[in-house]
């Protein structure tokens, strides 16, 4: 899950959003994320999970990578996956000039041990097919996100058992 | 300055229980005004606190950490926290977060009052 | 509504989308725009006209400036106006890289001539508080809108009898 | 290749009439579709077409043209067109556009067969 990758093909993907730090924006982009994975061809269900996956690493990059500061740049890349509608893919890369962290540490807390918090990256693992952290170049994190259905199943995800 | 939040939170006292009512979206804007709303309740040490979810469309993380705070508070108080109506949407994230054991979840604020 | 310009301070934006000039992607930049109203404090009723308004201009920039190509770019720009949630301030900047026309050639038919289409720029300039269009400097279009609701007046807009 | 449309049109006979029922969003990837099913209805010379929009929570222009020229056709056969149950928010785009007094909008299917 921590792979080292290059940078993705910025120029290809179809939908770049570049936001501001704030939380008052995280409905914006979920939506937006949301609306276009019901246009590929997710559930209703799927399509929910996904942006619940966007809006949990946009709010941990805006609580731990900015420490809140709303004054932070953080940029959204999506790419459709080739196919039918009946096997929708999406990719997406959420990057930021944050501070960079160990991927170590970018875990959530043991879920028998209940307390409030810790959970968002356990619900992005839980939700998106493929999770992978990573630090940026110079500066600022890396999250690259996909997820897919197959035709032949009706795996949804979200729902398996750990 | 604006806050940002799309959410309602109103409660209202019956008999000893408290029920607080939720309405928009429970996100990182919305879940402080929820963890306000959900003290001002248990500061009145009802013997029960219910939360309505019923106009509740959409959870994260952030809702249920306020959720599961409250929850801490009630049971160091002794008091019942139940939450009622939750849309299938909301109820998969609690199932993704394995919560869905530990909280208290039915169907109606009716039930609520009762269980 | 057709004063020439200096280009917007992009760099104050505090949303960037681009997008490719493909119908599939109206709903999730509409949908977008639609959720960061309701964050600004417009109504629910003005949230839905200022989302019509940006797919109205989508997709005559889509129909009109592009021709239905699917490949070219679209880059929509938003601002928040300062100030309290009682009087919310969207400004909203829409370019493409698509062909120029002459302003004068940007509008609907009669109201009174009723027949199929030509209702989109009537349907933006109805909804929203200022619209201009304008060429941009090398190559496309821009069209700038905006909408405030004042906390002194009800009128929300949309239903002004021209 | 997936076509992007977020829409569902779907048609009944009752009586004389075609009842075309449709739901999700009117904008330009769906108003095509629902074209299509306009014209088959009418090619089936219904006395009258009833276009029930309950299930719609949003149209743009390209759905007014698309009803419009439903209309059209609509006057010419001698074909009766009524719309029902629309939304208000809906609503608001034919007021806009003028077109609200142009097309006969009743609130109800039964309204719709029988006005
Ligand atoms: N974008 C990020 N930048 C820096 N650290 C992060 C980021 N996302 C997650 N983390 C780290 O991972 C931990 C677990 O995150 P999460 O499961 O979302 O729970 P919480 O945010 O409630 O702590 C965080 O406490 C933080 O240390
Ligand atoms: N972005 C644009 N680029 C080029 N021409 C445009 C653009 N927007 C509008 N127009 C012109 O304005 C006319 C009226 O547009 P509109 O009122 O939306 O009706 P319609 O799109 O149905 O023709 C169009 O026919 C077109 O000639």
């Amino acid at each position: 899950m921590s792979a080292t990758r290059t940078a993705p093909d910025y120029a290809t993907a179809h939908i770049k959003l570049e936001l501001l730090s704030d939380p008052i924006y995280l409905s914006g982009a979920r939506e937006m994320v949301s609306a276009v994975s019901r246009r590929l061809g997710f559930d209703e269900v799927t399509c929910c999970q996904i942006a619940l996956a966007v809006d949990e690493a946009l709010a941990n990059i805006i609580c731990h990578g900015y420490n809140r500061r709303t004054d932070g740049k953080i940029w959204l890349y999506l790419w459709p996956g080739e196919g039918v509608p009946e096997s929708p893919t999406i990719r997406i890369v959420i990057e930021d000039e944050a501070r960079q962290v160990d991927i170590e540490k970018i875990k959530s807390r043991d879920l028998k041990d209940v307390r409030p918090g810790g959970l968002g990256v356990h619900i992005i693992k839980e939700v998106m097919d493929e999770v992978v952290y990573e630090k940026r170049q110079k500066t600022g994190m890396r999250l690259t996100m996909a997820k897919s259905v197959c035709a032949c199943d009706n795996n949804t995800g979200g729902h398996r058992d750990a | 300055m604006r806050d940002g939040a799309a959410i309602d939170v109103s409660q209202e006292r019956v008999g000893s229980a408290a029920i607080v009512r939720v309405s928009g979206d429970v996100d990182m804007t919305g879940s402080p005004r929820l963890r306000d709303e959900i003290r001002t309740a248990q500061d009145a040490r009802p013997e029960r606190i219910v939360i309505d979810l019923s106009e509740v469309q959409y959870m994260d993380s952030s809702g249920l950490a306020t959720l599961v705070e409250a929850m801490k508070i009630a049971k160091n108080k002794g008091t019942l926290l139940v939450l009622c109506s939750m849309h299938d949407k909301v109820r998969g994230i609690f199932e993704i977060a394995r919560l869905d054991q530990y909280f208290t979840i039915v169907d109606s604020t009716d039930e609520a009052l009762n269980a």
